[in-house]
């Protein structure tokens, strides 16, 4: 068996409260790698004939929850949730940093593949003695903190009981949903250490719609034999050699983006992306370090980067208002595009959606969208409920709330910024586009915090547009080649592309290829194995369904706000332009073997090991 | 190097990375092992992050405790060496130690505990090239304070709680 | 002139109201050096001839606060403050860590002499165009951290008033009082940034006694100038890489001692010293660290020793309670002495004892010793208005409360543990020595935190007893020769004796030397300088008055309790060694030069050019 | 060195014990002079120490508000250099300071502003050699966070106070 891998795969089957075990073929897992490509491929062979008719929510769908070969074992280890995206129809890949990921390597397992749907809230156990199915009643209705607080108690004292004389037993690693998750909020994330979430996707909501409100892992085992064990400690102490001379980054993390990207590459939303530019001192990052940051080096399992600093509210009415940092997106999408710019309401409106479970971006994004229309008097007090003013912290709290219970206009809101728009459009009896045209949305993916428009941030015109992950600003397309050894690789590999940044990605596919024993190379990665999952993934994207489908070319492109001059700053004027876009976008087809609408051939398909999904692809041509 | 050394800690420096872990399990497991590491990082709560390992008490409790003798003291680091042949895995010196340290090996049930590396720790050379310093390096035989540290790390992180969080902190743990 | 020397004091005369500066010659200065040595020689030559006379709280003592050559260029800079102690009737050199020192050199001056009473209460402000007095009534009645903070706002405004336009003023360095001092408690403290004192000698209540509230400094000069600035620079250099090699004292300051000395050496004052083993592992340092310490670094001017430590109460009835460490003298004296146990408690305990400017040594053994009466039922909860049991921390706040105001039981245990003694014994018809057999002191000073009956610590049979300084555990009596370059040279040169401790001796005398220019040794201090100093403050003691004078030989003794077997721990039934105390007093004696009973010769007085004293101690040799 | 450079800071650390006023006096005059030190610690309340020195803005106001041209930045290390001749000791420097960093020399009157050391910061060496780090290092030329460092000490000790004790540290300055 390729090094890395512990094996077998958890299958926990809800419907029957069946739990089993699988394998794949080593072809298979060079072919996938793992995390993200395995999930694409695992998602194919079993719902991808039938795609287009299964909703998200419905209990055909999988929630898989994936590590990959190099998880745990290159710094910073990540879980990989996938599954059909209630919001894309399509899949992502969709990360986030937690000690659930080598626990669950610990125990024996690569990953989680849960299907159906049970009849009561539950969570699955996992250790190293296999998988059980446990009720979670008493856990439904929680939020993030109580959940996590309430599972280590609990999962603690079960597994001291089981094994009484074996010395203290650690906490275990979890991934878990909020209230949002459980009211499948379509864009509600997997959470995870209180403040880490997979949240694009829109999983989090997945896991819900299976009554499924934890997947806790506990191991004793050691992590998974390499292929070149040697070379790899080698090039373990040197990848950390890399990532502690980043001191700059390790000091702040993300953290000064707040301020930063608003004030220096206008790419910042703010106000629903009405403006991008801000030069609102107030929300610097040392205004958050100084007087909130109570531990300035956090890291997760094997990291040195430790780009996450732990905020805590002492005083006022959010005292004791615990969360990462925020990091950049949380500062922007908790705090300036909510025309929110005091730190101590940013990191209130963090803490809270952390523990609802929204998924950080995209939940935030519904909200300033609501706030814009009913900025315009499209939604007026009486949809609401009360006044959604600009820069007013309780009612975005209470607004955050009302999404997650799905109560009032939260119900609509709580579809995501695209489907919330059409669902509004009906309610006021006006055209989808008059409403479309204030969504922030690449295929149902709301976007992340880094505009286009300046073209100064590293997202660009067809970063988003042309992405089989829309919106999704952690995978980014870019010439359809070097992208494919970046975001692909890494959510595949599963690790954080923090801990990527920073080190010579010969060094990095050195490390795969001493882990695995395959034969993996960058040119490798960029020609054949990353194509062949953003090809299946784009596959599945167009199969979409079953309530919306889209069109090829057509929705390949980004939201009309991002082809609105920019209103202020140094970039006041610029807009994305749309005759860049169209060609970026065919040389991009072309590279990946896409015909001019984006629709994989039969020859890249062949090619790549995909003939069984050419008859789909003909239907699309034709 | 042969003086009596001790691993100091500084709980709220800990980011919690775990290094120590892969470092100690990489040097006398051969590979990742978390659970068989001899320090292990607690966090009962997100941010309370405590590095738990043998501090060698000035008294032993362990050694006492052992029915075979399998626990001896290092004449030249003065930490607790496992004679694992003669181990029973009765769990003795666990129950014994003030802060429950030692565990059973996840492999072969023996009892595990810190042995310093004979003199050159692996936890505190990952923990001081990263900057954290949560675990230093003191060249400083046993005294009275180290029965201190052998301290239940749940309580440790309790108190941790409340100094970064406050009375929040109570709640958390 | 001398380096290392601003060159004038500033001679304040608070009766008359008139401010000048005073200058001592080359010889006084190499003869006395400065700090501990400089104000024995000061009070000698202005009020020595009457120094029988006049009590330590009259107008006519002299406060005294001196820095030393070395003070702010040697690390760890000091105040040292002086004058006719009201506890001892001698003289005291009571020396704590504060940016006063530096800033009163950089103003250009080496210290403060004040004479006389003000009418109202008064600061006095000291600054480059030199001294002014001004009015404190505003802050009269103040605890210490409100004095602090309205005065660091109401100097740097001033300051900024009649210097606009040079930048940002920083605050300056105060030494204050708290309400104990104004209120007389003869064993007040003279306060420093919060929680730093100069706690032996009852110099707060000298203060209180002239209304003197405060000194403030802010100087924007140089350092003074040293003899040999090349050497010096190195020298210092040299002196960090010593002080910063203290690993474990660095990180722990002596925080750790409030377990170890009780539970390791059995020399920690438990109860008012009926026990002093312990094996109360709450009051470890750990415990400290983990819920209280904000900051684990903290130090004053040119100090890389950091041993402070501050702590803030987070939770709880005593939330917000701040102070330093607390440091094991305080977590002996404010925690076990008064039966207290929990860290918290003992936190809580410190910050009041340092707010209402008792010395944390001090008032506490007198709280104890009143505790013990309780116990024993000599005093009673009538006399009391509560009961002040061990333990009990809100009775010990209102005990702390009423010495400090002098209300109720607290004017008499205001008088300090001695005199209380004498008090209550006449108040409850007993004989004075079944009071003073429970008085923990030596000459009226109440004893420092290190007992002697284990003899495992580091002080022991005669280090009290035949200290000019009575119970001060940082001027221990050793062999009359050693001492001589430690405690006695450190208190005049005026630094930090942490910062002293693992810095070779050789190197800090060729620093004392490359900064003054003087001819000093190690050789010269223990056999002429250091005698000198010491002889001056022993003829001052013998000559005490008015309300005690001390008995020659007679009172050179431990107390009653030193005598008792210890009770319980590992040395348990040890006690002091009377014969040895006999023994090793005569060699100190003669050591030093003064006969058998303890008086300076007329030889030794002419060696060290006291003559003018001899007149007065030939009348005590008779 | 001639790379761009920047003097991070974490206010946090500062231990307050002000070695970094005495190497930068001891480099820029000669000897020990605090309040001639381009870095000043603040201590509005004790514990709440904060180092004080440029930041070198992007924009570099200062520069930019003098009347006689007297201020320019460093094209090697970016850092602000004064005029001494040309200064005329107006304080509109210090006006234009959202920090008011720059303040008048006690001696002659001149304003007087961080200038890096040429590239090698006598204060960070200190600082990193006590094992602080509260005063960093960093090769990395101006950005806009910078101006956010450049902040009165008064508000920022206001924070750590917050941070430090709560809601106690409300009302300590």
């Amino acid at each position: 068996m390729p090094g890395g891998y512990a094996g077998k795969f958890l299958e926990a089957d809800l419907l029957k409260g069946k739990i089993s075990e699988t394998r794949f073929d080593d072809e298979t897992l060079e072919a996938y790698f793992g995390g993200r490509g395995l999930a694409a491929k695992i998602l194919w062979d079993r719902i991808g004939r039938k795609w287009a008719k299964v909703d998200a929510l419905g209990p055909e769908n999988l929630l898989i929850a994936l590590t990959g070969p190099m998880t745990g074992i290159y710094p910073g280890g990540r879980i990989c949730v996938s599954g059909k995206s209630p919001l894309s129809n399509g899949t992502v890949g969709s990360t986030a940093s937690t000690e659930f990921a080598h626990e669950l390597k610990c125990a024996g397992y690569d990953g989680v593949i849960v299907s159906g749907r049970a009849d009561e809230p539950v969570y699955i156990q996992v250790t190293d003695e296999g998988g059980e199915i446990k009720p979670a009643g008493h856990l439904w209705g929680k939020d993030g903190e109580e959940t996590l607080i309430a599972l280590n108690r609990e999962v603690g004292a079960t597994l001291a009981k089981k094994k009484p004389n074996v010395g203290l037993w650690r906490e275990p690693g979890m991934i878990y949903i909020g209230p949002a998750g459980e009211n499948m909020v379509r864009n509600a994330a997997v959470m995870t250490k209180l403040c880490h979430a997979c949240g694009y996707g829109g999983y989090g909501a997945v896991m819900g719609s299976k009554n499924l409100k934890a997947v806790v892992a506990k191991g004793r085992g050691r992590m998974p034999a390499v292929d070149a064990p040697e070379a790899a400690k080698l090039l373990w102490r040197r990848s950390h050699e890399y990532l502690i001379a980043r001191s700059g980054f390790r000091r702040q993390g993300t953290g000064y983006g707040g301020y930063g990207f608003g004030n220096n590459t206008s790419s910042e939303p703010i106000r629903n992306w009405q403006e991008e530019w801000h030069d609102e001192r107030s929300f610097g990052g040392p205004m958050f370090e100084t007087r909130f940051w109570v531990k300035k080096k956090w890291s997760d399992w094997n990291c040195t980067t430790n780009c996450m600093k732990v905020s805590c509210i002492k005083t006022g009415p959010w005292k004791g208002d615990i969360t990462d940092m925020p990091d950049y997106e949380l500062q922007s999408h908790c705090g300036t595009n909510f025309g929110i710019f005091d730190p101590e309401a940013c990191i209130h409106l963090s803490t809270l959606v952390d523990k609802l479970g929204h998924s950080g971006i995209n939940g935030p994004n519904a909200m300033g969208y609501a706030a814009e229309l009913y900025q315009r008097g499209i939604l007026t007090e009486k949809d609401i409920g009360f006044e959604l003013k600009w820069g007013d912290p309780e009612a975005f709290d209470r607004l955050m709330r009302m999404i997650a219970m799905r109560e009032g206009i939260g119900d609509v809101l709580a579809e995501g910024t695209y489907r919330a728009a059409l669902k509004i459009a009906e309610m006021k009896k006006m055209r989808p586009e008059e409403l479309l045209k204030y969504a922030v949305v690449v295929k149902g993916i709301e976007v992340g915090a880094h505009g286009t428009r300046s073209d100064a941030d590293f997202a660009h015109d067809i970063s988003y547009a042309a992405s089989v992950q829309g919106g999704d600003h952690t995978s980014l397309a870019d010439d359809g080649y070097s992208d494919m050894s970046g975001s692909i690789f890494a959510d595949s590999g599963v690790f954080c592309s923090f801990a990527y940044g920073g080190v010579p990605q010969e060094l990095v596919f050195d490390f795969a290829k001493a882990i695995t024993g395959f034969p993996i190379t960058i040119e490798s990665w960029r020609r054949v194995t990353g194509p062949r999952i953003v090809t299946l993934q784009r596959a599945l994207l167009l199969m979409g369904g079953p309530d919306v489908t889209w069109k090829p070319i057509e929705d390949d492109d980004n939201p009309p706000r991002f082809y609105e001059p920019l209103p202020n700053g140094p970039y006041a004027g610029k807009t994305t332009d749309r005759a860049k876009v169209k060609s970026k976008m065919q040389t991009y087809f072309q590279t990946l073997g896409w015909d001019e609408r984006g629709i994989p051939t039969r020859e890249t398909l062949d090619k790549l090991g995909l003939s069984d999904v050419e008859p789909f692809m003909r239907k699309l041509r034709e | 190097m042969s003086k009596p050394i001790w691993i100091a800690r500084d709980y709220a420096a800990c980011s919690g990375c775990k290094r120590c872990e892969i470092a100690c399990s990489l040097h006398h497991e051969g590979w990742m092992w978390p659970e068989a590491s001899r320090v292990r990082v607690f966090m009962p709560f997100p941010g309370c992050e405590v590095p738990h390992l043998c501090a060698q008490c000035n008294d032993y409790p362990c050694v006492d405790s052992c029915p075979v003798q399998a626990l001896s003291t290092d004449a030249d680091t003065k930490a607790v060496i496992v004679d694992r042949e003669k181990c029973i895995s009765c769990g003795k010196c666990i129950k014994a130690c003030p802060g429950q340290v030692p565990i059973l090996h996840p492999g072969d049930d023996k009892a595990i505990i810190c042995d310093l590396c004979g003199g050159d720790p692996e936890c505190v050379k990952v923990c001081k090239e990263a900057g954290y310093n949560a675990l230093m390096l003191v060249e400083e035989g046993p005294s009275v304070h180290r029965r201190l540290f052998s301290r239940n790390p749940i309580e440790v992180a309790k108190d941790l709680a409340v100094l970064f969080f406050g009375e929040k902190g109570e709640e958390v743990i | 002139m001398p380096g290392g020397y601003a060159g004038k004091f500033l001679d304040v005369d608070l009766s008359k109201e008139k401010v000048e500066d005073t200058t001592f010659d080359d010889e006084t200065l190499e003869a006395y050096f400065g700090g501990r040595g400089l104000a024995a020689k000061i009070l000698w030559d202005r009020i020595g001839k009457r120094w029988r006379k006049i009590d330590g709280l009259d107008p006519e003592n002299i406060f005294l606060a001196l820095t030393g050559p070395m003070t702010a260029i040697y690390p760890g800079a000091r105040i040292m403050c002086s004058g006719k102690s009201p506890l001892s009737n001698g003289t005291v050199g009571s020396t704590a860590s504060t940016e006063f020192a530096s800033e009163i050199k950089m103003a250009g001056y080496d210290g403060v002499i004040v004479t006389g009473k003000a009418e109202k209460p008064v600061y006095i402000l000291v600054t480059d165009e030199g001294g002014e007095i001004r009015d404190a009534s505003h802050l009269w009645g103040k605890v210490g951290e409100e004095t602090i903070k309205l005065l660091n706002r109401e100097v740097t405004e001033e300051l900024a008033k009649r210097k606009p336009n040079v930048g940002l003023w920083k605050e300056p360095g105060i030494i204050y009082i708290g309400p104990a001092g104004e209120n007389m408690v003869r064993n007040a403290a003279v306060m420093s940034k919060i929680c730093h004192a100069c706690g032996y000698g009852g110099y707060g209540a000298v203060m209180g006694s002239k209304n003197l509230k405060a000194v403030v400094a802010k100087g924007r000069g140089k350092i003074p100038a040293v003899d040999a600035p090349e050497s010096v620079k190195l020298l210092l250099k040299k002196t960090h890489e010593h002080l910063i090699g203290r690993t474990t004292m660095r990180r722990w300051g002596t925080g750790y001692a409030g377990y170890a000395v009780g539970a390791d050496t059995s020399s920690e004052p438990i109860r008012n010293w009926q026990e002093e083993w312990h094996d109360e592992k709450s009051m470890g340092g750990p415990r400290f660290e983990n819920r209280f310490w904000v900051k684990k670094k903290w130090a004053d001017f040119g100090c890389t020793t950091n041993c402070m430590k501050i702590s803030c109460i987070k939770t709880g009835r005593w939330k917000g309670d701040i102070t330093d460490m607390p440091d094991y003298e305080l977590e002996a004296y404010c925690g076990t002495n008064l039966g207290i146990f929990d860290p918290g408690d003992n936190v809580h305990m410190s910050a009041v004892i340092d707010n209402l400017g008792h010395s944390g040594i001090n008032g506490p053994n007198t709280m104890g010793f009143a505790a013990e009466l309780y116990q024993r039922g000599i005093l009673t909860e009538k006399d009391f208005g509560f009961k002040p049991a061990w333990g009990d921390a809100e009775a010990m706040t209102k005990l702390a409360w009423l010495i400090a105001e002098r209300r109720k039981i607290g004017r008499v245990l205001g008088e300090g543990t001695y005199r209380a003694a004498l008090k209550i014994a006449k108040k409850k018809g007993m004989k004075p020595e079944e009071l003073l057999k429970y008085a923990v002191h030596v000459k009226g000073i109440e004893i420092g935190a290190h007992g002697t009956r284990s003899d495992a610590d580091y002080t022991h049979d005669i280090s009290y007893a035949a200290s000019v300084q009575g119970g001060d555990h940082t001027s221990v009596a050793v062999d009359g020769f050693t001492e001589m370059s430690a405690a006695v040279f450190t208190d005049s040169a005026v630094f930090c004796n942490f910062c002293f401790f693992g810095v070779p001796q050789e190197l800090v005398f060729d620093f004392a030397k490359a900064i003054t220019g003087f001819p000093i040794t190690q050789e010269s201090w223990r056999r002429v300088t250091g005698p000198r100093i010491v002889t001056l403050q022993r003829a001052l003691l013998l000559l005490g008055g008015p309300d005690v004078t001390w008995k020659p030989v007679g009172d050179d003794d431990n107390p009653h309790r030193f005598y008792e077997p210890l009770p319980t721990g590992p040395y348990k039934g040890s006690k002091t060694d009377r014969a040895l105390v006999k023994q090793k007093r005569k060699t100190y004696f003669e050591t030093l030069g003064w006969d058998e009973k303890g008086v300076p010769t007329k030889e030794t007085l002419k060696r060290l050019g006291l003559s003018d004293v001899d007149p007065l101690m030939r009348k005590l040799r008779k």
